[in-house]
């Protein structure tokens, strides 16, 4: 799909970044004027894996977060959060609802969360590399919802 | 403060606002932590009018204060959820452990 | 300065981009808790500045605008925006009031608005090598302002 | 729409609305334009109530159109201005030039 526009936000790996970075992709997003429902549900996919990589990628020490925004033709935004942290040795499992190796705080609902709020979710991942969450969107353009 | 309670009776009700992620989980988990201890209730209703906000963070915050309750063999109930909550809240099927207004 | 936390937010001179990046920089500033004034100023100043990036540093293609979001000891927000464009010949005959090189749709104003809502602006730039102007705003913090 | 203007007795009122950035204000400049034009008011009232958001772009467009009713010997003032515009309008010192109310 072709890209429209891009922007990239890159941020330490600290939880006060979370609220930062799921608004500059909602600002990011709100370009293709979308409904205020699917402003929230991209809101909180990009909370929930820009939390992960907050919380798993980096744990005893800060670590950068990079976020790539874009817009692809068709009204879709995509969300790419990666970090340089330990990374996931199976995926699938980790995908797997209430699957976590947080503490109490986690529910292990992240991916869960992230997979019903968006359209796709891929994740690539290796360990002491790095995790890349990579989520798609579309949204009602406000073309469609004039018809 | 994202916690505001107050408690009748043995019957509390506990106010979330704010924004519930991660980054202010923790200070609520602690407050209804200590609140709870303190007046062991019968039973809580959570009231989350206030939440402009809220991602799996919440959903750890709601079954801790529900297994806590279970523990005094009290119950719990959602009260005023708004829209972007119910649908994290229901995604992790929280509406099959409480009621969930 | 001790520098607390910082971000970077990169995107592509586009106008539309202009709304993007003042909202990320306030919602960056925004954890200092600022006064909604102090709010509004920093938005503005940021405008400001991508604005100048976006019409003046790249006349006849696209390029990139880099800011930098850094909140520094003592409850100040600093603002860098950078990007690689023609740069400036006469920095101080750029700040002067009314001057612009724009067409009607400027007013030549944007760096006397930066100068008189941030507490200091410096720019930096190179004919064929881009401008970087850095702007701070000491803010109230809720702790000063509730004495 | 960020412009809606109406006219009475030769009498216009513009209302501006959201923000007005460069992004935006080619296409308010454009309305203006074409409205006065068409209009040719002898006095011309710009409300600015429902601006969200205004940077040195909004005082082109002021400067702008009080040019235009300048060349038709006409007036013009701004109203309702928002605390965020105030500021920026004058910064320029457009209340020299017009009524700021
Ligand atoms: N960026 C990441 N880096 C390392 N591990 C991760 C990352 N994201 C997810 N994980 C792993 O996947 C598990 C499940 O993630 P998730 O479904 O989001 O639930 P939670 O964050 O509540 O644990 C995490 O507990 C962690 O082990
Ligand atoms: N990033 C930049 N790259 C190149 N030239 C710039 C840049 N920023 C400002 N300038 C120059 O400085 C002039 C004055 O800028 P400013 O005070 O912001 O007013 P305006 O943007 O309305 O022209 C511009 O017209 C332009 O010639």
């Amino acid at each position: 799909m072709k890209v429209l526009d891009q922007a990239t936000v890159t941020f330490w790996s600290r939880s006060a970044n979370e609220s930062f970075a799921r608004m500059a992709a909602a600002c990011f997003a709100a370009r293709l004027d979308p409904t205020l429902d699917e402003l929230n549900d991209i809101k909180t996919a990009v909370s929930e894996a820009v939390t992960n990589a907050i919380v798993h990628a980096y744990p005893d020490a800060l670590g950068k977060v990079i976020m790539r925004l874009r817009l692809l033709e068709g009204d879709v935004v995509e969300v790419l959060v990666r970090d340089t942290g330990v990374g996931i040795a199976d995926v699938e499992k980790a995908r797997t609802p209430m699957f976590t190796t947080g503490n109490e705080e986690r529910s292990g609902m992240g991916f869960t969360i992230m997979e019903s709020f968006m359209d796709s979710v891929r994740v690539r991942s290796a360990p002491g590399k790095g995790t890349a969450v990579t989520m798609r969107r579309r949204v009602s353009s406000r073309r469609d919802r004039r018809r | 403060m994202p916690v505001k309670t107050e408690c009748r009776e043995r019957a509390m009700r506990a106010y979330l606002s704010g924004e519930v992620d991660h980054h202010g989980a923790r200070e609520i988990m602690g407050v209804l932590d200590r609140e709870i201890g303190q007046a062991l209730p019968g039973s809580l209703e959570l009231d989350l009018s206030g939440v402009s906000f809220m991602d799996s963070s919440g959903i750890a915050v709601v079954i801790r204060a529900w297994r806590r309750m279970g523990e005094l063999g009290g119950t719990m109930r959602l009260r005023s959820v708004p829209h972007q909550a119910r649908r994290v809240l229901e995604t992790a099927g929280i509406h099959k452990l409480m009621p969930l207004e």
